[in-house]
């Protein structure tokens, strides 16, 4: 049965992409990596070349470490929407989430002066209702995840206009600060070690822990996962809560980032972290939505707008860049897996 | 005839409802209202502007060689043409100038930051608002390193200087802008235009800094100045604009049909109350906005719908900030500067060019102004 | 009509998938008129030969002659139409979102140029198909509301009537058309083939031809004039039906001879230990079903099309929400309302589904991660999962199950038909469960591995109670201890010892209620009051 | 067979289903209808009450055909989104192309001279070209078609920006402004009607064509549709070019709503062309996208939008608004269906 399930990259069923038997060997090893490392080897190579062309600016430690730092919250957020997408669900209101709970620190820490631990708490309370509540609505009502998460993004933008009275609040207590950017480990902020933890802890339950297994399952056939005896609607209903929580410390970075937060805060990393999620499934476990993927795919893209701002480059050309390099990965990873199906290796 | 209703925010409808219905045909007579002040001001605005010197005349020799970062808040015209005007002064006197593009995401600006500090830039300028508020980590990083940051054309002519203002904490020095005397020669343009009878819808953006500020200082001109106006104010959040902006004001206009002017506090939101006015089909209203942008410009030179705008002397903007960060540069004291406005209506828009362009009509007072304060040894 | 010209000639026909041979080489040749078997063991490369027809896939080498004309591979999309070529593939071709309708002109919309498409009309005549037929079905209900049965005789309707509308047959046109039935029959329980047959034997006598796959022998002894058979992607021979035996058959099929199917049960050994008893089970489909099982007793459900013989199947594995009553597990009383997939898997049990394209599989996953979804906490241990072991475990399920290719990380999509039903199996016998629930578990099975599956459910008879839902008589003589029957929804009794054969079996389920009661040694006394028929398919 | 659809709403297994008795007749009809209806009943209430709260301004000839005509662009972007969805793919780059069409209609027009036809021509062209090579590479290379036009968005907004070097064009023909929003018909201006010329048209080949059936099937199951003869590939490429098309009319109409395009034209419809597009697949056709339930869709979220703007709402309570009422509606006729499925009607 079709399920409207964002699952299953390679689209056509499975019949048209086709076409394989495996040859055992270590020919057939090769093009699987090749496959699963293009993306990391297009990567490496970029910084290579860039290297070469600005040595003085991009091949520096401190600019590595900006890279790594600045775009940390975006690993995040796309790391939240990889949860629901293994099981099957389009999440769309991370963004707004990241906002919100950003605001529920700013606000709470600043305008009412809670401290700032128990305004973390609070902001996570407040994602894990609306995790709750996105859960709810698709596994009890089977209302499609697109639209419910659609709405709940809606909703969530207003309640932030609403909290903030469209005003940014600065000012968060400059603890926060000095645990996200200013704090430094190896001269990288420590923003990025957080982006780091939550990648291998993401990727350990997907790739090592019958969870992320029964995730992976439910995520893809319903009825196979409903009749081994896993609780389907339960595995649905935590990724969305899991996404939501995940979203939320995206948000609380991204104040400790700014030390403020605003009625527009995170909505802009929807789209971004999306382009990342699917980037990222084609590479390390084709196929699959995972987090050493999500994270190097986030990277690929940046590295390259970084260097083209390095350069001068102006904005048009990162815009190009971006959307360019989006597809060429895609379409290289893809042309290998052809290429070695056709082979047979 | 009815007093201006004074709603001090979005929630007016009510009363100009109650307006709409209590004084349909009670219009004060047209030259009864306009007070010669407001007549005046208006002449004035409508003016080539005036120099006035900020400071002394200093010595930037010591600016060659020195490193200025600026990094625009959007790739628009308007900032492109006070990054422009920058570099080039800044390179005539010998700075090094480097511009770091961005697709207005707070990550990138904050990468840019990052890269300022990390190449030893000896000044940063931020330019038209990378919200200061939104990189109080990274300000605090450049100081730290002891680059000095200056946030230009973000805050209002009447904020509080550094570190008082918002988001100013570690800045160094601001480039203000004219957010509420624009405000105000606009409300005395439609007052002057009305002769004194204007039912004005003032759409905001309420989550832009300086435009709370902005509106209070419309309303209270029209309050003091203009018995016989009345006003609505809306608010639509930056997101929105270019959604939301036409079906809000449709809304408005069709909750009062009497207001025939629509000032949107933005350039970027013409676009959409131009068929808001068109759809309704309602010849009589006139659209007024600010920033001067060249489009808007050419709206006001094509047809009737788009009256008026209150213009920026981008070239003037640029060169004011270059001439902070110089001072800066060199060890003078900080000036508060001030940077002109120039009301653009029928009479005078062809001075803009055809089609308008960016920081044309304004004359060079400013950049000759600014030339001769900075002198060489 | 010339009887000298093949309808169908296809020579040295190669497809290879991913560097290995799924056909090599292969040869077939069907004359006009005739129904003609193509056989072979599960993954021997049917279906594919049957894709290529349909232009699904493209060949590497091969070609193709149609009434003896040569017609360059491949095939273009549709282009089969043209040909006079109809198909009923393995797995139906149907979108079960759609509706019956729909489903039924799929073909036709396909090759159409029209500007309108009046879907009233459609209606009307797919109904007035449907009377001449003399089937029900509800010509606007989405296909995933009706019945497996429905499904594949809406298939088989929808390719009859496509070589009707595509091309007229031999009479008018001169050239005869070829049906394509690719195990048509697994679907349909044993006494819908007859009607089925009468259907292709129609079709055969304007002239026309069929091919028709079946790992049913009798029924490929029954229906074709010739045969072919595949083995490992070449063609290994072709029979005439007629002066050939079953067993030749079985030989050319499997390379060797099998040992004949030993049809009693081994009533002997059985306990009396009663472990599971179900009493007063009512659903949309049964009512008042009340039965027991001892333990190590392999039990078979039997009936027509309707008669619900399989929902006690489902329901006591919590996939039938409508089942109310109860039933004793061991000391556990336990509610039909409210008991669910996973509270019988944590009892115990096992189910293997008929429908396994829907519920069996994730075909875009490795086999290994499909096989292993039964057993994933065994293999965490020291924090992670052992991929190794896990491998290793799919690996060695593979060869003891007999599915080819071995191979644990091939999609699972990319297995035959029958290797996937192999693996399905598989998947739920390693637990080992304590009551294993069965619905035609053997379907597109060849009968080498069918015999092999028998062997692991009585291998395992000494902790595993069974309980086998199935159509296929044969199988559950070849299997059962006991039968229970059928009829109208209501359980009227069971097959005992000697009983339990095929011919009794097919006897009971299809007597009337009042009969069948009276020859069955009675365990319930169920009213006699007769349930609606739900919808019977033909 | 799991693929990567947007198609097939409903979820949950058929073993459930596979248990309802099926009765044919009048009943079962009726609770359909209900299903089917209920947004345009739901729709109808919120006018009713909206015209009893403010009859002087709600209940207005002006007030409807000033939402109808203000709204006729995203209806239009909408059509262009559920013809890809309907073969099974995503475009997420209808918006940008939307926005492109219109910078290129007033630059051609305006800086570089062109007659406004011919502005128009090549505007289409454009799009036509942005369609193909989306198409191309979904369909040819076997790109997951959310990646390709998410690049393709990204690469159209840069395309944007450098055309335009970010600014905004005025002056565009007024013909064509005559054509758009001035001319009129019963007093709504013509823009509405050739939305609902597009609506119509894309019903009818949507309903009552051998097209619209096969674009139907070939979303559903690629595999399914070859089988039977269809040209998947042919058709899916073919729906991405529609898109951009209809987009690129979206774009050109928005050109004559204000004689201006600039840079972030068209951009933000992207989102609420989305929300209306889930929407309307739960209505008038439930499961299905269609192009009345589109258009009922557009219509039923922004006449509440419309409403609280003449109450004076403030933004935020439009946002809670949109997003309550886009889940509720689905909620509705999910609700409803699920109670038909039970009751066996
Ligand atoms: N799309 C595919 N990609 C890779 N291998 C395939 C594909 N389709 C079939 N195969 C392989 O080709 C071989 C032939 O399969 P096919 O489906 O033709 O077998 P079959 O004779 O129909 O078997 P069954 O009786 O089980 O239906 C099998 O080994 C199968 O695994
Ligand atoms: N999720 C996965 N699915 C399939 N293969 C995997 C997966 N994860 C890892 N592998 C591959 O499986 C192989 C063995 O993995 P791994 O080292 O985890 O096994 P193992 O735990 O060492 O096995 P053992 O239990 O024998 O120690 C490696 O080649 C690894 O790349
Ligand atoms: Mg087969
Ligand atoms: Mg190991």
């Amino acid at each position: 049965m079709t399920t409207t399930s964002p699952s299953g990259m390679p689209s056509g069923g499975p019949l048209e992409k086709s076409v394989t038997v495996e040859v055992p060997g270590s020919r057939r090893r090769l093009g699987g990596a090749l496959e699963a490392y293009a993306l990391p080897i297009a990567w490496v190579a970029i910084i290579i070349i860039f290297s070469f062309v600005k040595p003085e600016t991009f091949a520096q430690w401190s600019n590595v470490s900006s890279i790594l730092s600045s775009n940390a919250v975006l690993v995040v957020i796309t790391l939240a929407l990889i949860i629901p997408l293994t099981t099957g669900d389009f999440d769309l209101s991370v963004a707004a989430v990241a906002g919100l709970s950003a605001v529920t620190v700013a606000h709470l820490n600043v305008n009412v002066g809670w401290p700032l631990f128990a305004s973390i708490l609070a902001a996570l309370a407040v994602a894990f209702l609306i995790g709750l509540i996105n859960g709810g609505l698709i596994v009890l009502l089977g209302i499609e995840s697109l639209i419910v998460t659609l709405g709940m993004s809606t909703i969530v933008t207003g309640v932030m206009l609403w909290v903030t009275d469209a005003r940014t609040v600065t000012g968060v207590d400059q603890t926060l600060v000095d645990m996200v950017i200013r704090g430094r480990f190896l001269g990288i902020p420590y923003l990025f070690f957080y982006a780091l933890v939550l990648t291998i802890i993401i990727w350990y339950v997907f790739q090592f822990t019958p969870l992320g297994q029964r995730m992976l399952v439910a995520g893809r056939n319903r009825d196979v996962a409903r009749l081994a005896g896993m609780r389907v609607g339960l595995l649905r209903w935590g990724a969305m809560i899991a996404a939501s929580l995940i979203a939320a410390i995206g948000g609380i970075l991204i104040v400790g980032l700014s030390s403020s937060a605003g009625p527009s805060t995170g909505v802009d990393y929807l789209l971004p972290a999306f382009a990342a999620a699917f980037l990222g499934s084609t590479t390390i476990r084709p196929g699959r939505f995972n987090a050493w993927g999500t994270f190097i795919a986030v990277y690929f893209l940046v590295t390259g707008i970084t260097a083209l701002q390095l350069l001068g480059a102006k904005t048009f050309v990162q815009y190009l860049f971006y959307g360019t390099a989006l597809i060429l990965a895609v379409a290289l990873s893809q042309h290998i897996k052809r290429r070695r199906l056709k082979q047979g290796f | 005839s009815s007093s201006g209703s004074s709603s001090e925010s979005s929630a007016a409808p009510a009363s100009s409802e109650a307006a709409a219905s209590e004084a349909p045909a009670s219009e004060a007579p047209a030259d009864a209202a306009v007070s010669a002040d407001v007549i005046a001001n208006v002449e004035a605005a409508k003016a080539l502007p005036a120099f006035t010197a900020p400071g002394a005349a200093f010595d930037i020799t010591d600016v060659v060689g020195k490193k200025i970062f600026e990094i625009p808040s959007v790739p628009n015209p308007f900032l492109q043409s006070i990054s422009d005007s920058m570099k080039q002064a800044a390179e005539a006197a010998g700075a090094i100038y480097t511009v770091c593009d961005n697709q207005a995401e707070v990550s990138q600006w904050v990468a840019c930051m990052d890269q300022a500090v990390n190449s030893d830039q000896d000044i940063i300028l931020l330019n038209g608002a990378p919200d200061p508020r939104a990189l109080q980590p990274q300000i605090q990083a450049a100081k730290d390193a002891g680059i000095p940051v200056t946030v230009i054309h973000f805050h209002d002519d009447s904020n509080p200087a550094p570190p008082t203002c918002e988001g100013c904490e570690n800045v160094t020095a601001v480039v203000t802008a004219p957010f509420n005397v624009a405000g105000k020669a606009a409300a005395d343009w439609i007052i002057a235009d009305s002769g004194g009878t204007a039912n004005t819808l003032i759409v905001g953006g309420s989550d832009i800094l300086p435009s709370p500020a902005t509106i209070d200082t419309m309303t209270k001109e029209f309050d003091e100045n203009c018995a016989g106006c009345e006003y609505t104010v809306i608010n639509i959040p930056v997101a929105d604009w270019n959604t939301k902006t036409q079906t809000e004001i449709q809304a408005a206009l069709q909750a009062n049909p009497d207001i025939n002017y629509v000032y949107v506090l933005y350039d970027a939101m013409v676009a959409g109350a131009v068929p808001a006015v068109e759809t309704l089909g309602r010849t009589d209203v006139k659209i007024g906005s600010y920033n001067g942008s060249p489009f808007a410009l050419d709206f006001i030179a094509q047809g009737d719908t788009v009256a008026f705008n209150v213009g920026e002397d981008t070239p003037g903007i640029g060169y004011a900030a270059i001439d902070q960060a110089f001072r800066i540069l060199t060890g003078n004291e900080v000036v508060q500067t001030r940077t002109p406005i120039r009301i653009w209506d029928d009479t005078n828009v062809a001075e803009a060019g055809t089609p308008a362009q960016p920081g044309a009509g304004y004359g060079d007072a400013y950049v000759a102004g600014y030339q001769s304060l900075w002198t060489t040894s | 009509m010339n009887n000298e010209t093949p309808l169908l000639k296809i020579t040295d026909l190669t497809k290879v998938f991913g560097g290995q041979k799924a056909l090599d080489r292969v040869s077939l040749t069907v004359m006009p008129g005739e129904v003609h078997g193509l056989l072979g063991e599960n993954g021997s490369g049917k279906s594919t030969l049957i894709k290529i027809l349909s232009g699904f896939y493209e060949p590497e080498a091969g070609s193709l002659e149609v009434n003896g004309t040569n017609v360059p591979l491949p095939l273009l999309p549709g282009q089969y139409r043209s040909l006079g070529f109809e198909f009923v593939h393995q797995d139906l071709g149907l979108l079960p979102s759609l509706t019956v309708t729909e489903n039924l002109f799929m073909g036709r919309v396909a090759g159409s140029r029209a500007k309108f498409l009046s879907w009233r009309s459609a209606r009307r005549e797919a109904a007035r198909v449907f009377d001449a037929y003399d089937v029900k079905l509800d010509p606007a209900a989405p296909v995933d509301e009706i019945r497996p049965v429905q499904r594949a005789v809406l298939a088989i309707i929808r390719a009859v009537e496509g070589l009707k509308a595509s091309r007229p047959s031999v009479g008018s046109s001169g050239e005869p058309n070829l049906l394509v039935l690719d195990e048509p029959t697994v679907f349909l329980p044993r006494q819908e083939v007859g009607v089925l047959f009468d259907l292709v034997r129609g079709i055969v006598a304007d002239g026309n031809s069929v091919l028709f796959v079946s790992h049913d022998l009798d029924e490929v002894r029954q229906i074709t004039k010739s045969v072919s058979v595949l083995r490992d992607g070449r063609s290994v021979g072709t029979l005439e039906t007629a002066t050939s035996t079953k067993r030749d058959l079985v030989k050319l099929i499997v390379g060797r001879d099998l040992a004949e199917a030993d049809s009693d049960a081994p009533v002997a050994a059985l306990s009396e230990d009663i472990i599971l008893t179900v009493s007063d089970l009512n659903s949309s489909l049964v009512r008042e079903v009340s039965f027991e099982l001892r333990q190590g007793e392999i039990l078979g459900l039997a009936g027509l099309v309707g008669s619900g013989y399989e929902d006690p199947v489902y329901s006591l594995f919590g996939a039938d929400a409508s089942a109310t009553g109860s039933f004793q597990l061991g000391d556990r009383a336990v509610s039909f309302s409210g008991h669910r997939e996973r509270d019988a898997v944590r009892m115990g049990m096992a189910l293997v589904p008929a429908d396994r394209k829907i519920f069996g599989s994730i075909p875009d996953l490795p086999m290994a991660d499909n096989i292993n979804v039964t057993v994933l906490d065994r293999f965490f241990s020291g924090g992670r999962l052992k991929h190794g072991k896990l491998r290793d475990n799919a690996r060695s399920l593979l060869k003891e199950f007999d599915v080819r290719p071995p191979l644990p990380s091939m999609d699972y999509g990319f297995f035959s038909g029958g290797n996937q039903q192999k693996a399905m199996m598989a998947k739920w016998l390693q637990l080992p469960p304590t009551i294993l629930l069965l619905h035609e578990p053997t379907q597109g099975v060849d009968i080498g591995a069918r015999e092999q599956i028998y062997q692991v459910i009585r291998a395992n008879a000494g902790t595993m109670s069974t309980i086998v839902a199935s159509s296929d008589y044969e199988e559950l003589a070849t299997l059962c201890d006991r039968v229970g029957i059928f009829v109208k929804g209501q359980l009227l009794g069971f097959l005992t010892g000697d009983e339990v054969t095929h011919a009794r079996i097919a006897e009971m389920c299809m007597g009337q209620v009042a009969e069948v009661r009276e020859a069955v040694s009675s365990l319930s006394d169920s009213p006699t009051d007769d349930l609606p028929r739900n919808g019977a398919a033909t």
